[in-house]
């Protein structure tokens, strides 16, 4: 991208107050004969909401679109957050009529094929991960863990262990996973990563007491290394009637390979957004179901039992993410799944292998499906935030940076099974580039970028001077 | 593997590179004794053709005239809706946190907080929330943290949406927080507040939904001014014709603004409320700043608040949200623009005016006194057969309540909009001829 | 209007600007016994759900099963291909005439070039026709320009689809050549090519179509090397599987790769030949060239073979072309490649060779013995009453060949591709089931 | 847009020839077992075809999608070309599987929508035009072209009139009127337009012959000026029992003013894709029917009658474009259809204003949709060329430039109706800005563009050294 030679402000620049605005259906004399009058009416006009024509909203939305990144021009290699390939497929067939139109409150058999597709989804969540049952409701990730982190209080309430408020989490955890359990009520203590960037059992004893509701560990974790400990580590947390919550995210490094239910994990979310290959959509929706064993399944929002803990969100879930990973499960098949699975774990070493010695590697251990670099020992105090904006100029999104946030200066980097060889190798390519110009030309990698539709943004500026809304000039 | 990108030839390269013979050697870290045996019993893979054949297969049909809303509403979604809300630059993008290569994604979200914000009558709006129900309680939890010495009890209307109260109490449970209900008047169908000013006012919040479950438009005249008001929209087209009501707090759902119904998720939840506890609210937050050549830019901002950086101190949990309906919903306001939604909800009121007189001509009766909007509760015991009836053509009669609520044994709930609209004497004559 | 860009508020000040008080004003030029009185009769306006109420109600049932084919053939489009034809950057973008604003269009050019040729097995191919008929005109009106002392006639095999020899004889008669049939062999249903090499070389040109309209591969043995021989194919996917015909000039349809039938247009004709005769070929080439700083690009080159610049002297008249039809071609292509057209050609070969059997055994003959593609002419005197009995149950057993050629009063043209693959059986069944 | 950070080749830089390629159906033994051995095999490999996987057919073709310019991202003042906005409505109707699959040799009653449609879009083209009749066949404006000189022809032969060879046309006229007149076996003459920029009737006089068969006007003519003496001319061709043809192509400035049937014209083309909006997809498809009066009836492609000229095309005509304006039609009706041609003409003329006196104008006379003006006169040998590229730097496609061809160095501009104030207004101060640099920097106007996917292209080297495809390595 390139910055544009138009530049685009927002709608309400273009707003005129006079034009009538889009029309949906004529007038039915019959039934406008039946005006609201009892209805009092509003008596602004909306703060100066007004009309924009069609051909400058059509205008409008295309130019904006244009000023982003998608995977659909180039790689994407948010480390943890899974930007692949979503197939069009998945798109064309949730638009249809059929599928998208349909609501939760219509009687059988109307919704029967829907029930349908929400049950094989539902088997086959369970196939790939080895718990006993899935909830389906949670609407992201974060709010699977806030699920699940209900279901673990409500287990230990009914066991009369109101005392256990500690959920342990390690460092390397992402931000949601303290803020679920803060939620739930709990403490979140954390737990210090072993040198090898995994979380050793001999630095989890010491938090080991009869407080301890539970831990939550991301697995393969954020720096893409498989937790060796975690079977130990679980029936340690059993040993104390804990319970072990496995944050699902990196799902696409487990698939075919293990099964969170086999090493001891009692509940986990699924993203499908990442997995699935459901769209991130500029930041969702997406959709995250649990999977739980039997020692939580009266808890769970539909158990019907009456120590679940209720619903956590009206409705069925997000059917619209459930009816794409149906299609994207069903394209591959369990054998795809798991080709899914070596894939990325291929894609990440291979790019791994492009970087090392070239960018600091804090952790020597073997690495899956991503890779966490530093800027440690960059020349002329070039920073992360220099690089990964440097990278927008030669056709990438950056990395995801400094997370986990034990590591000073991280660059995650994930490419995902859906990258190319070539595109790796042009990625590999960009960086020794700017690793040069950090020698040569700092100045160019500081003010990057240079190509995007704005230059680098001054993000402490919104915040000191809070505009979060466009004001009508009547109204202000 | 349809998705792969690696051809054979790549594959073999890569592995080279790699020093290994196969993929197994990159997998050493992974216990052998955890290792998965055997392959994952997933059906699949089905080639495209086959997959859609199977999909049709599985479809049902639909209903040729539904009446039911509830919470969610079959509005028409203009064409250009879908086809810009398509573009793979908004479907296929995360969420902005990089702002130089997502000013199309912080624009909208800008426009976006703006149209709640003049749709609600409040200050500020955040990027959105889920949904309607999730807002909610979030908007509670907020309100604790705004009034830190409240009393720990929510007062919650009779006439608040079901599973939205199911929810809350889900939420509270692990707060501490007691969810007391307030009765609706049998006549009216508008929430009784029994409360005194003190007790309001001592409460973490008091939350009243308008149009309520029932359709009734609430007044809320006897609400203490000084009270932590959250007010609950479900048909955001209400907004558009009746005055903003007089809460501290405003959410619900945007999910009538061109977002299909889709089984009820996703949709988009809203949030809004006053500038000065801007810092309490949960959730994305984009604000308008300049970039380095002083050109105006857009970028998320008060992430202070957010999980990412706050962690347990976070104001929520939520980080994946739904942009994408957001996106929805923006474009959908700029393309109809005030007076389209104005108009489309004045046929809704009407079109709702209209099959509730026709029904009261058959003998049925509009149970409430109270206004409503473009949703109304139907007592049909006058012909106790009519629903199945009705459903043996394909028409929904709306949602029956018997079920769901006591003392509600022959009502249905029924939501009239403009999909109703053109058609209504035909539909309506079809009705009567089954009477 | 709808579509207006312009205010109410912008039109004020665009008239002040101009110093007029109406548009009626900006009329004068037009001599006011010529202006029209009164309105345009035409119905209108309607808005957007109420057209599109109106189009569904329009809408009759389409058949569940079509053997229909004789020169437009039902395939299935795999989902990227309207996704990605559908963006706005190809839909609404002009001929690149200005090539640095359209180097995508004109990058898609070159390769659907390339896979003209490619599989045409000739070394060149321009950037499409409006569609398979007008090409073949088109290429016998280049024979003209190839071939200057020629005879004035062209020997049209009887297997060229019936439609293209209409239209190929209408263009004929304006610049006197003759339109001479060749016989085919009642038995093999190929054509028999009764003329000497002398004559066959005299001529401006032969046609043959293979696989012809009755669906037999022809085998133009006897076709002279060194006579001007045109080859048509509007089954595309023959190309993928067959040897390419050998012949001067290659002409046809792409409609089979990715372009719904659309009652047969648009579609996208296709025209390859041999490198030397570049400047007799009509319609748009695009070649790669440079820019100013010596990168790769691509324009249209040889302009001065059409009308925009040589006018009357031009190679043809056409300008607006198919151009998207054209890209859907390409991205199909592009997804499917060699292995993914080649599969579907044997599928559609051996789907044909199912049915024919299955019909055989029923007592229904495949009436030619020459070797057929996806596509044969069966004899259903067994069973007379069979294609009206099949379609109440709206399947549609091809093209009934009575009314269009003498002698073949119980025939019809069967054409089965890979949407008849997967459920071949049940198909079957059910047609067995009605004999 | 701009210079793209991201570089694509062709597809076939990507090909593999070991990857599979898409699979659309599973094998299905029964059927397989009737394998064509009966056939034989193509023996080459398609000449290098390979395959390419799916994510990179996705990029492939995002990318170049976003090398082009389109009317959804802003001005296309292509004059004649009429680059109007393209409804969505119409895109998403168009694409309904019922419309879009219908096959014509399916029996009634499965075409029964479609003949519904063809028939209400014939009455309203009847109704614009004040013709008799219409035929939707052609493909394009120069398919219709080419079938009304046809029958032109057919007409005179009819009478005997075979001698009626000559096809006159100004030299304002569009290079399809000629080059169709010629493929009907005429020979095109041409008449010079008056100082006015208008046919005068005296210029015309000299031509008047027994051997003329008819004359092709454009009205408005391609200067976007009516023509004046169109009526007197029709008469005068007309006592010569000449036909007179009129060029469609500026319908938009037309309907409602004008009927071509009421001033003399006998026969007529439409470009459904220039006034009624269907796309123009990068060149195609089109359609153009014929409006004609009954004197040329019998001779139609569809008339039945035995001195028909016969078919011009295969099937019924560009269906999929006629789906398109039915619906635009529809949307308008009579008044809409009025209001586009009244602010064509307001846009056309508020843009001339904002350029006359800064742009050489070859003729004085009064416009309507569009206008004309030259580089005479730019500073610094500063031409039409680089006013055109220069212009793509400001975020416009350039207007239609050297044509009308006997207008030195033309630029035709034409915005349509669909283009809103504020974006003609960017482009009157974009001209300004331009011919402000055409005196004190020529250098970049000269070199532009400078923000486009590639610079100027050497369209001399294309033409020299002829590239028309790509070869496979093994097949050079
Ligand atoms: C490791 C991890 N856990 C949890 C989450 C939260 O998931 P969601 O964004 O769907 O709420 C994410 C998403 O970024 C993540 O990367
Ligand atoms: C005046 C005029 N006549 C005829 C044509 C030819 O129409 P088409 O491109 O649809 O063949 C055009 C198109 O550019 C034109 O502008």
């Amino acid at each position: 991208m390139s910055k544009p030679t138009i530049k685009e402000k927002t709608v309400f620049d273009l707003v005129g107050q006079e034009h009538p605005g889009f029309a949906v259906v004529g007038d039915n004399a019959a039934v406008d004969a039946c005006r609201a009058e009892d209805l009092p009416r509003r008596q602004d006009n909306c703060q100066g909401m007004g009309q924009v024509t069609e051909v400058d909203v059509v205008r409008h939305y295309t130019r904006l679109s244009t000023f982003n990144f998608d995977i659909d021009r180039g790689m994407y290699p948010l480390g943890s957050c899974t930007m692949k390939h979503n197939p069009k497929l998945n798109e064309a067939v949730a638009a249809e009529s059929y599928w998208a139109n349909a609501h939760p409150y219509w009687p059988e058999p109307y919704l029967d094929g829907h029930h349908h597709i929400i049950d094989e989804l539902r088997q086959d969540l369970i196939e790939a991960s080895g718990f006993d049952q899935v909830c389906m409701t949670p609407a992201a990730g974060a709010h699977g863990e806030l699920t699940a982190t209900f279901m673990i209080r409500a287990y230990h309430h009914a066991k009369g262990n109101d005392h256990k408020k500690i959920i342990l989490t390690p460092d390397t955890a992402h931000g949601t996973n303290p803020a679920s359990a803060a939620m739930a009520g709990f403490k979140a203590k954390q737990i210090p990563s072993g040198p090898g960037g995994t979380l050793r059992f001999e630095d989890l004893e010491p938090f080991l007491d009869d407080k301890v509701a539970g831990i939550m560990v991301t697995n393969p974790n954020t720096l893409g290394i498989y937790e060796t400990d975690f079977k130990r580590i679980a029936d340690a947390i059993h040993a104390l009637d804990g319970l072990v919550y496995m944050d699902g995210a990196n799902f696409n490094a487990v698939m075919g390979i293990f099964k969170p239910g086999d090493i001891g994990a009692d509940v986990m979310h699924w993203n499908l957004h990442k997995t699935f290959t459901t769209p991130h959509g500029g930041g969702g929706p997406g959709s995250g179901p649990i999977g739980y064993n039997n020692n939580l399944a009266p808890f769970a929002p539909d158990s019907g039992d009456d120590r679940s803990i209720g619903p956590i969100k009206a409705y069925l879930g997000q059917w619209g993410m459930f009816i794409r990973a149906w299609c994207y499960i069903r394209s591959l098949g369990g054998q795809g799944l798991k080709e899914v699975t070596e894939e990325a774990i291929l894609n990440g070493n291979y790019l791994r292998k492009g970087l090392e010695g070239k960018l600091h590697l804090p952790f020597p251990t073997a690495t899956l499906h991503e890779t966490v670099f530093t800027d440690k020992d960059l020349p002329n105090h070039i920073s992360t935030k220099d690089i990964a904006k440097r990278l927008i100029d030669y056709g990438f999104h950056p990395p995801t940076t400094y997370f986990p946030i034990l590591v000073q200066g991280a660059l995650m980097i994930e490419p995902t099974e859906t990258e190319p060889k070539h595109e790796i190798d042009r990625f590999i390519a960009a960086m020794d580039s700017i690793l040069k110009e950090a020698e040569e030309n700092p100045e160019i990698v500081k003010t990057a970028p240079h190509t995007a539709s704005v230059s680098r943004v001054d993000e402490t500026l919104a915040a000191r001077n809070l505009d979060l809304r466009w004001q009508a000039p009547e109204t202000t | 593997m349809r998705y792969t990108a690696i051809t054979p030839e790549a594959r073999q390269e890569m592995l080279a590179a790699l020093g290994v013979k196969d993929i197994e050697a990159l997998l050493a870290t992974i216990p052998a004794e955890v290792r998965m045996r055997g392959e994952l019993d997933i059906a699949g893979p089905l080639p495209e053709a086959d997959l859609r054949a199977r999909l049709s297969r599985m479809q049902s049909k639909a209903p040729r005239h539904s009446f039911v809303g509830a919470g969610l509403y079959s509005h028409y979604t203009p064409s250009p809706v879908d086809a810009l809300a398509g573009r793979s630059e908004w479907v296929t993008s995360y969420t902005p946190y990089q702002p130089e290569l997502a000013q199309g994604t912080l624009v909208m979200y800008y426009e976006f907080q703006s149209y709640v914000a003049m749709l609600t009558g409040q200050e500020i709006a955040n990027g959105g929330m889920y949904d309607g129900s999730t807002a909610l309680a979030e908007a509670v939890l907020m309100a604790m943290r705004v009034k830190a010495k409240s009393d720990p009890v929510v007062y919650v209307s009779s006439g608040l949406h079901p599973e939205y109260l199911a929810t809350l109490e889900t939420y509270m449970s692990f707060v501490g927080i007691e969810v007391v209900t307030l009765e609706l008047d049998a006549a009216t169908g508008r929430t009784k507040m029994g409360l005194d000013k003190a007790t309001q006012d001592a409460a973490t919040a008091i939350v009243y939904q308008s149009p309520n479950f029932f359709g009734v438009v609430e007044d809320m005249a006897d609400v203490s001014e000084d009270a932590l008001s959250i007010g609950v929209t479900t048909e955001a087209f209400a907004l558009a014709m009746l005055e903003p009501l007089p809460v501290k707090i405003a959410v619900g759902e945007f999910q009538s603004f061109g977002i299909p119904i889709q089984l009820g998720g996703p949709t988009a939840g809203f949030m809004a409320t006053k500038k000065s506890w801007v810092r309490k609210l949960p959730g994305r937050l984009v604000g308008k700043t300049l970039d380095a050549d002083g050109e105006e830019a857009y970028c998320i901002t008060l992430a202070t608040r957010e999980q990412f950086i706050r962690r347990e101190k976070a104001t929520s949990n939520i980080c994946t949200s739904s942009g994408l309906m957001c996106l929805r919903a923006t474009i959908y306001l700029s393309l109809m623009g005030r007076k389209g939604i104005q108009e489309i909800a004045e046929k809704n009121a009407s079109c709702a005016r209209f099959f509730a007189k026709g029904f009261e001509k058959l003998g049925l009766k509009v149970v409430h006194s109270g206004p409503f909007f473009n949703e109304f509760t139907l007592d049909a015991s006058a012909h106790p057969g009519l629903y199945d009836k009705l459903l043996k053509r394909d028409i929904v009669l709306g949602l029956p309540l018997k079920d769901r609520f006591a003392g509600r044994d022959h009502q249905y709930l029924i939501a009239c909009t403009e999909l109703h609209y053109s058609d209504a004497e035909t539909i309506l004559q079809e009705i009567e001829s089954l009477v």
